[in-house]
């Protein structure tokens, strides 16, 4: 049996997958979508978050972007892609779980994964990614448990503690991850507490301009760490403990408590340990780009700690170094749903234009203009030095495979 | 060489490298291994752990194949942990059309002294209860035995390191030297040179590449082979198992198979590891230089696989991978001096026996070196006996 | 919008369900943490990443070995079943 | 087992008992000890001699982890853990003819 061929195969049916989806099968092209989850939206309808005075749902992003798919469109759901191969002359064959399929262009936009943070204890059921816990309570109404900690202080660990709002918890404590070899890219406590500060993410409004005070200020904020609350700063429904940190993880079959320690506020370690009892622990590591399929692709890549890891090297339409293989979403660095969307716009514009569309001039300005936007009104950036990233990876991109 | 220790320089870090530089420090030799890459970083971390003699021809390749098994077994105890063992192995048959020639194959390794057998139907169906009951027999070679490759690799280079030798990662070798006819030593590309009394090449596919600029001709060729690797789930018995076909596809003989088993020289190998997977081969390919692994040849790997073992339509496959074999057109590997240049040895050319036969090439290259006699004739290794194939290939 | 309850087995155990939600998750709100065991340890493993990266939720679902039951949603009258890992094999040398 | 756990406040100072490559079940303390062990310079090698990343989820929990571990001894990771198809598990029942897909959309 030949597989079935299709103008543009998307992999990855979250925010960037299905704006470009839309771009492409309006322009009249054969689509097909394929994801290995059940439904669209990957992460995207767990999120949520104030924009200005507005509330930015996630579900209805995914309803808004399904809908304007035009008739047509085929999905492969619950379907996972096990290797891309061939080429844009032709076609690229897309292997998947029973069967395969052939485009003369494919998207990637597999997204991001979640960093671990390795601490003793954390293969015990119970103790989950801060993601799977927003998919539990956002997505599905399932509370992660009763007393939780959740360990690490990156946004996404914020933005959770937030959601968990309503979810039952009784009490629920952000923490400090202790150092480990394993995780040397997030420095020193010390260090992460002033990404904390540069990120000013979670913090409650008239903490910020308190943080940006503090950023880069070492003395200054030594002696804010020293006047920092032991028992922690309410934070988004949160106690936000930045002077403890979790040593492990502790239970029989499941979590049944924390080892904590304090820390002194140079970050070291100050007192003896003790346990507090918990029922879920969620690990906020971070996000990086999952480019399993851009790597095996054999797309040009390069690792830009800003961006969160391991990137295509894109054109400003978001073409790889691959003719014909495109890229979009967090995929090319974690950044908001809202820039994922805009990504996916432009790169879905860019296949037309490879498949040999034609792209009116307002329509590339409008797509670029939306990135741009999405960029500016972004609420956080996931990790520090996002804009420098960006800066080095589209003069790296231009200098490798185009403008 | 007499008055001080002689000095040698070993090119390629792979198993057949570091076996070489294992016995000479072994016996007091001043031993420096260079590699471009990573230590083992070539065929011999993309490979199976078979020390096979099952295989093998009757008669020479046959002989070669067990000093290596035994000398293996020697060294095991010094090497440490290398997931080494001797479960056997077996080879089974695809139909009955196999039964005859595999009758005749055991018969021929008898009369070599070798201690096969043939099994019948209930035998073999009670030593594999998980293969196909139309399996009509199979045939079992009880010395053979496996390990794993890379720690063997590692192995030997840390006890070489214990006795003295400098083992370099990550120094391409940019020339040989060679002064009045003899070869003196090796250049590396960052500019340092290396002294030695004697070089070997040991560098796989590659070999070709190393000598061609001393004009050495050599027909070795990069034979593609891929491997399937099953999740930790069920298994499937806990002997090696390998089809009778293996050896049609080994030696280029008629085989009646499905069309991409015959186009990417499929052949069922099946093997349990201690690490609770369980690896399927193999294919053979010239296909170049290229190790990304071919979806296509892993699909017919494991439909391969289930016409022997159905029950594993249940297992799940978790990786795959390829490695290059360096061929030979008589399939013997190349070990021994390069005519003309003196103190320039090749120990290379090993297809997919490297891991079986490091141990022996190592002995062989320490008995040139050593000046001490082999332990088999060497005239079937010689590096001149490809003058009318290298024409070809050159 | 609630999802109606649906009949389905864990481990030859009779339940109840919200049809259409990850059985992963599913499990999880019904207290069932363990779902599996790492075959190096033998120790108790369950939903850990929830997007189907990880595979620690892997069961056998209607048969088929190692899905993600993450990323599986629930059918009416599933059979579910834990995933015990294989006993190490014997490597006894040949006499 | 009671709050207090296993193992006790007073185990809990370096980490090396913290797991690493969840699937293989390697600690970081057995990272370590290959490392030193092996005399090995190069993440590929660490991989392959130690089982981390090799694992169920094909390494894709651990290879941050295993990357920045490589970085904090002065390895360069970039391309020893590539991603190589296949890029999921399959269940090897699948290349049989009469479990051939059946057609969507």
């Amino acid at each position: 049996m030949s597989p079935k061929r299709f103008d543009a195969v998307v992999v990855g049916a979250g925010p960037a997958g299905l704006a470009a989806a839309g771009v492409l099968s309006r322009a009249g092209y054969a689509v097909l979508v394929v994801d290995e989850a059940p439904v669209p939206g990957g992460r995207l309808w767990a999120q949520w978050h104030r924009l200005g005075s507005t509330v930015w749902d996630g579900a209805h992003e995914v309803d808004r972007l399904v809908s304007a798919l035009a008739p047509g469109v085929q999905w492969r759901l619950s379907t996972s892609v096990e290797a891309i191969a061939g080429s844009a002359a032709e076609g690229f064959q897309v292997d998947l779980a029973r069967g395969g399929a052939v485009g003369r262009a494919v998207l990637l936009a597999t997204g991001a994964a979640e960093v671990p943070l390795p601490i003793p204890g954390w293969t015990l059921p119970g103790v989950l990614a801060v993601g799977a816990a927003q998919t539990l309570w956002k997505g599905w109404h399932i509370p992660p448990g009763r007393r939780g900690i959740i360990v690490g202080t990156n946004p996404l660990g914020f933005a959770v503690a937030q959601e968990l709002l309503g979810a039952g918890v009784e009490s629920l404590a952000i923490v400090m991850p202790p150092p480990s070899m394993a995780t040397a890219h997030l420095g020193s406590l010390p260090q992460q507490w002033d990404r904390l500060f540069e990120l000013a993410a979670g913090a409650p409004r008239w903490a910020q301009p308190v943080a940006r005070l503090l950023h880069g200020r070492a003395g200054w904020q030594r002696m804010a760490m020293r006047l920092y609350p032991p028992g922690g700063l309410a934070v988004s429904g949160a106690r936000l403990q930045l002077r403890r940190q979790a040593l492990a993880v502790e239970g029989g079959d499941c979590v049944e408590a924390v080892t904590l320690q304090s820390v002194d506020a140079a970050g070291l370690p100050a007192g003896a340990p003790w346990t507090e009892p918990a029922d879920f622990v969620l690990l906020a590591g971070g996000l990086r780009p999952l480019g399993e399929l851009t790597a095996q692709a054999g797309v040009q890549r390069g690792h830009y700690d800003g961006l969160g890891g391991e990137v295509p090297l894109v054109t400003a339409r978001l073409a790889t170094s691959r003719a014909g293989l495109f890229a979009a979403g967090n995929v090319l660095g974690v950044e908001s749903a809202r820039v994922a969307i805009a990504q996916g716009r432009l790169a879905g514009w860019g296949m037309v234009a490879h498949l040999g569309g034609s792209v009116p001039a307002d329509r590339w300005r409008e797509a670029e203009g939306a990135l741009e936007l999405a960029r500016r009104d972004a609420p956080f950036a996931f990790q520090p030095g996002l804009g420098a990233a960006r800066l080095r990876h589209r003069a790296d991109s231009e200098r490798e495979v185009g403008p | 060489m007499t008055g001080r220790a002689p000095q040698v320089v070993v090119v390629g870090a792979g198993v057949i490298g570091a076996a070489v530089t294992y016995v000479l420090s072994s016996a007091g030799v001043r031993v420096t291994l260079v590699d471009r890459g990573p230590l083992g970083g070539g065929t011999s971390s993309r490979c199976d752990g078979n020390v096979l003699v099952i295989d093998k021809d009757p008669g020479y390749q046959a002989e070669m194949a067990m000093l290596s098994q035994n000398l293996l077994r020697e060294w095991a105890g010094d090497l440490g942990d290398i997931e080494y063992r001797r479960p056997g192995s077996y080879l089974a048959l695809a139909g009955e059309d196999e039964e005859e020639p595999a009758r005749a194959w055991v018969d021929a390794q008898c009369r070599e002294g070798l201690a096969f057998r043939y099994l019948e139907y209930e035998e073999t169906h009670r030593v594999m209860p998980d293969l196909a009951a139309d399996v009509p027999g199979s045939v079992y070679s009880p010395t053979d035995s496996t390990l794993n490759p890379l720690a063997y690799v590692a192995a030997l280079l840390a006890k070489s390191r214990h006795r003295g030798a400098q083992v370099r990662a990550r120094s391409p070798v940019a020339e040989i030297r060679v002064e009045q006819g003899r070869a003196a030593g090796v250049g590396l590309a960052d500019g340092t040179a290396l002294v030695a009394d004697a070089v070997v090449v040991a560098a796989g596919v590659w070999t070709p590449a190393v000598l061609a600029p001393l004009g050495v001709r050599l027909p070795i060729r990069p034979r593609r082979g891929h491997l399937v690797v099953s999740t930790k789930g069920p298994r499937y018995g806990d002997v090696k198992v390998m089809e009778f076909g293996y050896l049609m596809a080994k030696f280029g003989r008629e085989r009646v198979v499905p069309p991409d088993v015959e186009r990417f020289g499929v052949a069922l190998v099946y093997e349990p590891t201690r690490a609770g997977n369980f690896v399927l081969g193999s294919s053979r390919e010239f296909a170049g230089m290229d190790t990304e692994p071919d979806p296509a040849v892993l699909h017919a790997i494991v439909k391969r696989a289930l016409r022997f073992y159905p029950g594993m339509a249940r297992a799940t496959v978790l990786r795959g991978f390829a490695g290059l074999r360096p061929w030979t057109p008589d399939h013997v590997p190349v070990v021994g001096p390069v005519p003309g240049v003196e103190g320039l040895y090749v120990a290379a050319g090993h297809e997919g026996d490297g891991i079986g036969l490091a141990a022996v090439t190592g002995r062989l290259i320490g008995d040139f070196i050593l000046e001490r006699t082999p332990p088999l004739p060497v005239a079937p290794l010689a590096v001149g006996r490809f003058q009318e194939e290298t024409a070809e290939w050159a | 919008m609630a999802n109606p309850l649906v009949r389905f087995w864990l481990d030859g155990e009779e339940r109840q369900g919200p049809l259409g939600v990850p059985v992963g998750l599913v499990l999880y709100g019904q207290g069932e943490r363990v779902l599996g065991w790492n075959e190096v340890t033998g120790q108790p493993r369950g939903l850990y990443c929830g997007i189907g990266h990880c595979f620690e939720c892997r069961l056998e679902i209607d048969g088929v070995r190692d899905q993600r039951a993450c990323l599986v949603p629930l059918a009416a009258g599933m059979r579910v079943c834990r995933q015990v890992p294989p006993t190490p094999l014997a490597f006894e040398d040949a006499p | 087992m009671g709050v207090a756990g296993a193992r006790g406040p007073e185990a809990a100072a370096p980490a090396v008992d913290a797991v690493i490559c969840r699937c293989e079940a390697v600690a970081l303390g057995a990272l370590v000890a290959a490392r030193n062990a092996w005399a090995i310079d190069d993440l590929r090698q660490l991989k392959l001699l130690t089982r981390a990343g090799m694992g169920m989820c094909q390494g894709r929990v651990c290879q941050p982890l295993l990357e920045s571990l490589a970085r904090s001894w002065g390895w360069d990771p970039s391309g020893a853990l590539a991603a190589r198809p296949p890029t999921r598990p399959w269940a090897m029942g699948q290349v049989l003819p009469e479990s051939s897909e059946p057609e969507h959309g």
